[in-house]
């Protein structure tokens, strides 16, 4: 029998979706009956009186969480969210609900071992409920007590050597897509770099330094899996530099109707037969392609590499091989001064082709990460001159994006030392208030009345 | 209940430490086929929606099964998927960018027969555990937050209109009959942790009452020059109160009219709180991507100014993104997601055939930067 | 023999374009030799000392004019822009070099009577040089003395008929696109509404009462010939609520070449033989015109009046009968908040097609202008509405468009008491800082702490 | 010289005194054909460069020939223009909105006669009086402004400028090759009066130093808060000065690194001088328009920040000019204007194609809404 009577959830375990009361309803059972025999380092009924407080909210439209306090482990500033309800004495076993991040893997791979072993962790010293993943990636442990946070940590690190992940004004816990792993698209390995950067930056990711927080995110290409465009400070999209791959044997099958059209994306309607010339050539928002005597032409300068075709016809059409990645900055979401998407700061950076040892090639992984030091360089270099800019001019509280609005695109590049190019902007500035260097206007700046008056008399 | 020490010695914190080590390396991670072939694949197809195929250079195939995760998961639940992952992917899984599951397997039948598996694993009150889908043209889960399960900011709930959301469009997370992916996201403040500033379709909780000023306690867990900085329209000003008890406390003052409610002051103190029944609700948007394919990414647009909180399960919300999703896919053509269909066929020919009011609420009046989303061109439909 | 030597002016007498250097030395010359006897009121020499004073300039590269001073006619606030010039002991002849705006005439139709008359007084007493015409419209007059002012003022009243345009923070000359006189798009007729607005609003043009200038344009069709849409306070631009008219006859002549494309418009080139399908119906804007089996086919629901496929077979197609303005605010120059183009206010206001009397069909121009008023009624509402709205909130100096930056478009929207609709923007807002009235919301704003913390401790 | 009067007595200001009549009512001023057909125009054709024929519904035609007018107009050249209305149109004729003269005639004789009599009309320099074009695809007359010749804050000249550019795309005035009308228009400072802000190419002086302060006579002659609160960067303060004969005068300060050089207060305030030879010159801007045909009205985009003054014929700016035109020409697709061509090459193959340096200024950072013009998107041409 469930603790509390929670009419109004009851309604979400219907329907076809997979009912988060119900598996709510599932862990309190699991605690009530306790069959493993778990010596619980939080109250059993954890589970039901978050379902409790969550019916009092469906009932009274309002939140029951407070501000979170000031909890962590010790020698880290981040990684933990405190948080504490307003009705502790009728739900007082969630009444402290702190919610633990851990640093997911790349591309969200697991064994089972893993997460089973983590879940013990989980069961015995919180709640056992979890969010899968966190929305900036993190594998979200959702509500357990102070006492328990060195201890969990303690075992994260000890024994399943697996540190926490990043909140407070602090590198976030990077994220990736899936990328060469599992997809064809992908421009560079997502993984090797979004773990050669955490493993590199981890001091950053625990211990606040910065005026805010701040976001990596790498999409393997421009189709954009992580939505690293949209959430991230720093995003990593893989492009190329070259040219199209076109096997005009494939053309010729999606052309017939024997390859479909998408990977079969479109499955589920009956658009009609293939029409390259309708679905491809004029969908190019570039224009750039043509479909002639059964032939598809690329002209790839004037490709913008947005992928679509490549899309529509992955066994015909292949990303270039002289591939990099686009860097952009300053995404965020709307707090304080309006929503950011990521601006280009760094059109392309090339990676070395033939720098492909794994880990696995390696004594160490010191060596490994020295390896990829010298294979990144680059990237090393920009990020770190963002962060000393951000750094020397960000206010308290103020994203990259802001500053950048604040003090203008061009003082971004300047600070990474990167020429201000046309692929930049959309479009050049339309208001002609150009502000100019002092050394850049011969004569400077400082003039002499007295001088102007022998001219221009009063 | 008796404690059980990790290990760890409160007395000595720093005793064999171990910090920084970060995540596990991804290696340990990969399923045998991945490993073999990362960087070798040529390319996929999606056989059913749910349900795709990888193929690399040497012929190898992996097929992966993707499921449907409510995201609030529960450790049994997460036993049970690795059961699953035991019993037919060698071990193995991995969760999507959207928080899917995705389980893998090198053999058609293996994927056959785990197919069967998922699709009959339910919950008793019937919702099913692993819906496969999520594919191709079609609406895959929705990133969403925390909502009242455990924020202190949230104007709605996030897992319970998820889920009222979700149930809504199943047939199209089960199907690929849209023009284009069609992605949803959710959040419930405008801290907007769900991103949901660039979304096909977006459900994002809104407050619409200014703080109410809990003065006797304000000064006293509050920095007054932190909170009148947070202001983005500086509505907030540094005041002195007379409590009803006589004594003058220094406090803040709110100019109601200048307030967008987007408690950024209650971010950084907690005596300005914001809630309220009636004045929290739901805003929808609509027409966002993240993608660069063809059109450059884009924000989502705000179509729906209020919604009221429906608990517990939205319908007018639940409808209303329906209907939008119906009209979408009446009126789209082959590869056009949702904001490039919107933008061709005109914002007023939008609300018109998704029989949406547009108010004065929709017009952008935020900064400078509002004048760019005026019409500016005599061009308009009738 | 001229006064000054002017090197560097006289390069910019040859090549083809009429040279301004020549025709100021031309009427330098009149001057000098003053055939008609004429008792100059002010200094013969100012055309030759003018340019002696712009051969400074293009030598030193500054201008050599002050600020102006407040000179004008008595009871009118603008008009007149007072000039000095800073070098008044060497070029004396411009040391005071005012202008005089003279309100231009509609479409800037003129008899050669007038154009005459104005000349002689201007050779009398100005320099005789003008701008034919100002940016604003205006007949611009260049170059005379402050005692000479009130002189011009009473000539051009008592025996010319014509009164002065506009300058300072008053309502600034009106003007209008060539409509209806000569031109088959028109929607409306600009001279006679642009005329009406004129005469209706003598006082704000003359007597400043606003908190900065306010400018009219009046634009036919959408072609916006009169470039209302970037140059006015409050643009009216016309347009149709109904079908395109389409004869089919005359389509089919321009399929097959005999009619010029575009009404001849590019025959400085060949541009091949006609294509109706790639020069009409895939450049329409909404995709919303189809050519088949020798028919053009237009879905009018979705047209935007761009009137693109009208300009490219004028005798095929035409404008709706139907007609009306749409009114558009806020445009203006950079300064200084940035440049605006007009925002649509009004959609779509109608004109009453059986309104067609001319002032001919009148006793007296002032029942004709009553007779106006009564057709022209609801643009009268929705100008003083905005003029309210404007001189209550304005601050000093801030542009319409400014203002409606600094309060939001449902400001203005709401003081003109127009329902705001999706046509008012190009999309909805993408951030979702709303702001609500509060009695738009149940409850009100004001609540109280004491029943809060009853349900939410602290 | 004595003095004459009009009959005006400065004594009695406002005896017989006739205010507010406005301008001479159009129908007075309407040749005969148009008077008569006025409304009733079923159509028209460019018969030629500059020449036009509107046709009526009952079959009448009205024969237009158009001229380039310098605009600087001397009353002797009006005078001439008027001899030739009086001998071919009746006494009647007309300004376009573009400064053009406009002579027209009912019947093609009077007309062909008309252009064989402009034609053959020069100045002594040797440049047209009165040359015909600027209709169609090609290019019309300059609009602009003041400039040296009569304004107090241009930073270049405008009639100059104006000249030097016309003579150099003076072919373009008498052909119609080019995909779309072009239009040129030409302001001398910031104030924009010739609406550059919003044409094909566009002209614009541009000063580059921030304001001398003319301290002795600032707080004389200015009002100290209005030159204050004149600045959009907020780059002055009021200040207190010592001046060389140790009196301590109120004047202002400017804070010359938040300064772009607009002149405002210079406006405000004649002891705010900006002009400077080395500093002052030329902007050059491009892709804007005002037609709603086919696309919006778009803003014009800086493309060249600074060209010095080379007077008197400027010929880096006509160059610059010229070679936009050319590529224009070449690249553009028929109908479309020179932004429209712009946007859909890419700004950064316009760049390329027309030879021009992209630099840091061209960035917009003038306030939140230069965030708008970035690049947003992986879409980028190499
Ligand atoms: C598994 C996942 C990556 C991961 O690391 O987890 C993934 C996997 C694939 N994406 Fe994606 N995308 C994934 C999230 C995204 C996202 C991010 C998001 O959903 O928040 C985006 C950007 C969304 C946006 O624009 O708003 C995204 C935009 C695309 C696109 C561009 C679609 C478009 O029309 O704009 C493609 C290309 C396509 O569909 O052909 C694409 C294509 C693909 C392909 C076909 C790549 C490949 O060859 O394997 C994969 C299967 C597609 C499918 O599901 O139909 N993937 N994909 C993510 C699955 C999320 C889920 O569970 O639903
Ligand atoms: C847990 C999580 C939501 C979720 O349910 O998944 C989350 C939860 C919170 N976010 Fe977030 N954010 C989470 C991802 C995001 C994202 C998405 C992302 O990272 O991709 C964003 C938008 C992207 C961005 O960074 O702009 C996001 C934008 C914010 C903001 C607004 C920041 C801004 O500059 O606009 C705040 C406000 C703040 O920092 O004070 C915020 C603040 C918060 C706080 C800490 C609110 C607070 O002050 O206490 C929330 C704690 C909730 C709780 O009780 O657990 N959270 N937050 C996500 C982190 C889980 C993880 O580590 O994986
Ligand atoms: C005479 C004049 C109106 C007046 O009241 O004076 C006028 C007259 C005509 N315009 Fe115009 N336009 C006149 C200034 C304009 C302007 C304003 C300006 O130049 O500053 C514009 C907007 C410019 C812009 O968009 O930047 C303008 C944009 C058009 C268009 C749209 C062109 C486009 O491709 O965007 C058309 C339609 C067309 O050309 O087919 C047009 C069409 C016409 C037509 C064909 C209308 C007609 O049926 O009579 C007239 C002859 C066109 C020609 O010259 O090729 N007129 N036209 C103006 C001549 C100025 C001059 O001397 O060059
Ligand atoms: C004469 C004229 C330029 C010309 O050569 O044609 C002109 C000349 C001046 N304009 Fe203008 N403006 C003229 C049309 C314009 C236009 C175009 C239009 O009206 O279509 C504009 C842009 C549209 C607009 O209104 O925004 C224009 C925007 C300005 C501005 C910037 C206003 C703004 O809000 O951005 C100023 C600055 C000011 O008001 O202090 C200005 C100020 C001035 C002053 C009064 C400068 C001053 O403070 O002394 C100039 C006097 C010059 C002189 O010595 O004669 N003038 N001015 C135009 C008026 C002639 C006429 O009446 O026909
Ligand atoms: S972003 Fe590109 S590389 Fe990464 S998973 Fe998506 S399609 Fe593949
Ligand atoms: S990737 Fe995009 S831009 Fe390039 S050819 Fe394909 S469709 Fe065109
Ligand atoms: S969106 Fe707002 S309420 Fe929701 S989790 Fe994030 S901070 Fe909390
Ligand atoms: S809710 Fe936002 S706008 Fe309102 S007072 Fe607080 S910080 Fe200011
Ligand atoms: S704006 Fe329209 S009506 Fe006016 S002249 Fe131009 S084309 Fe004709
Ligand atoms: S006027 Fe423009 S929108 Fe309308 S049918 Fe013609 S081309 Fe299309
Ligand atoms: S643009 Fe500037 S300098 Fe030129 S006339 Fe106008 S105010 Fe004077
Ligand atoms: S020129 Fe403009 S920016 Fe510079 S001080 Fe003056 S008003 Fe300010």
């Amino acid at each position: 029998m469930a603790k509390h009577n929670t009419p109004l959830l009851d309604e979400l375990e219907s329907g076809p979706w997979p009912s988060f009361v119900s598996d709510i309803k599932q862990e309190a059972d699991v605690r009530a009956k306790n069959e493993k025999g778990i010596d619980f380092q939080i109250p059993s009924e954890a589970c039901d009186d978050l379902l409790g407080l969550l019916e009092l909210s469906y009932k009274d439209g309002t939140t029951h969480w407070k501000h979170g306090g000031i909890v962590g482990v010790f020698g880290y500033g981040g990684g933990i969210i405190g948080r504490y309800s307003d009705k502790p004495v009728e739900f007082p076993a969630c009444a402290s609900f702190h919610t633990v991040r851990v640093s997911q893997p790349g591309a969200k791979y697991y064994t089972t071992e893993f997460l089973r072993q983590l879940m013990d962790l989980w069961q015995l010293r919180g709640s056992g409920l979890t969010n899968m993943h966190g929305s900036t990636g993190d594998i979200v442990l959702l509500g357990t007590t102070t006492p328990q946070l060195e201890e969990i940590f303690y075992t994260l690190t000890h024994d399943m050597d697996q540190d926490l992940g990043g909140s407070g004004s602090n590198l976030r816990t990077p994220a990736d897509c899936i990328g060469q792993s599992r997809c064809e698209y992908a421009c560079y390995d997502t993984q090797e770099l979004c773990y050669f950067l955490t493993m590199m930056y981890q001091d950053e990711l625990h211990r606040p330094a910065f005026p805010y927080k701040f976001k990596f995110k790498f999409d393997g290409c421009p189709n954009g899996c992580v939505a690293s465009m949209a959430r991230s400070d720093l995003s990593f999209i893989g492009t190329w530099k070259d040219q199209i791959g076109v096997d005009q044997a494939e053309v010729a099958l999606y052309v017939d109707g024997t390859n479909p059209s998408n990977a079969g994306a479109h499955k589920g309607r009956d658009w009609g037969a293939f029409d390259i010339q309708a679905e491809v050539v004029d969908l190019c928002p570039t224009d750039c392609m043509k479909y002639e005597n059964g032939e598809l032409k690329i002209n790839d300068k004037e490709c913008t590499r947005c992928m679509h075709c490549i899309n529509v016809m992955p066994k015909a059409l292949k990303i270039g091989k002289q591939r990099g990645i686009s860097m952009l900055a300053g995404a965020k979401a709307p707090i304080v001064d309006g929503a950011q998407m990521g601006s280009l700061i760094v059109p392309f950076l090339p990676i070395d082709q033939t720098m492909n040892k794994q880990l696995a090639d390696f004594d160490s992984e010191e060596d490994w990460m020295e390896y990829l030091e010298e294979k990144y360089a680059a990237f090393v270099e920009v990020i770190e001159a963002v962060w000393d800019y951000w750094m020397e001019e960000g206010k308290n509280r103020e994203r990259l994006g802001e500053l950048m609005i604040r003090q203008g695109l061009q003082k971004l590049l300047e600070k990474i030392g990167m020429e201000p190019q046309a692929v930049h902007v959309d479009h050049p500035r339309t208001n002609p208030y150009i502000f100019w260097k002092e050394d850049e206007v011969p004569g400077g700046w400082n003039r002499d009345i007295n001088e102007y008056r022998k001219h221009h008399a009063r | 209940m008796a404690f059980i020490s990790s290990g760890y010695d409160p007395a000595k914190p720093m005793e064999g430490r171990i910090t920084d080590i970060g995540p596990k390396h991804y290696d340990q991670f990969y399923p045998e086929v991945i490993k073999k072939n990362k960087g070798k694949w040529t390319h996929h197809e999606i056989l059913e929606p749910g349900i795709l195929v990888h193929v690399a250079e040497n012929g190898d195939e992996v097929f992966t099964v993707r499921c449907g995760g409510a995201r609030i998961m529960s450790a049994t639940h997460i036993q049970e998927i690795c059961d699953i992952a035991d019993k037919y992917c060698g071990g193995n899984l991995r969760f999507t960018t959207r928080n899917n599951i995705e389980f893998m397997t090198d053999t058609k039948d293996q994927m056959l027969a785990l197919k069967a598996d998922l699709n009959q694993r339910k919950f008793p009150g019937g919702s099913y555990k692993f819906p496969i889908g999520g594919t191709g043209a079609g609406i895959s889960n929705i990133v969403h937050t925390q909502g009242w399960i455990h924020c202190h900011t949230p104007a709605t709930d996030a897992s319970g209109t998820v889920k009222a959301t979700m149930d809504t469009v199943f047939s199209d997370f089960q199907d690929m009959r849209l023009p284009a992916k069609l992605k949803i996201s959710m959040a419930c403040c405008l801290n907007m942790c769900g991103a949901v500033h660039c979304s096909d379709i977006a459900i994002l909780g809104y407050h619409r009452k200014p703080p109410i000023l809990d003065h006797e306690y304000l000064d006293k867990v509050c920095e007054v020059p932190l909170a009148v900085a947070s202001c983005p329209t500086a509505a907030i000003k540094p005041s002195k109160v007379e409590l009803p008890n006589g004594e003058t406390v220094k406090s803040v003052a709110v100019k109601n009219e200048r307030c967008m409610y987007c408690g950024n002051c209650y971010t950084m103190c907690p005596s300005m709180p914001l809630s309220d029944a009636e004045g929290d609700g739901i805003v929808l948007m609509a027409g966002g991507k993240v993608s660069n394919r063809i059109s450059a990414p884009k924000f989502s647009k705000v179509v729906v100014a209020f919604l009221p909180n429906e608990t517990p399960r939205w319908p007018t919300m639940t409808n209303t993104i329906g209907k939008m999703i119906e009209e979408y896919a009446k009126g789209a053509r082959k590869y056009e997601r949702f904001g490039d269909w919107t933008d061709r066929i005109g914002w007023e020919r939008f609300f018109d055939v998704c029989e949406l009011d547009f108010t004065h609420h929709l017009i952008d009046d935020f900064r400078d930067a509002a004048y760019q989303s005026w019409r500016q061109t005599t061009q308009f439909k009738f």
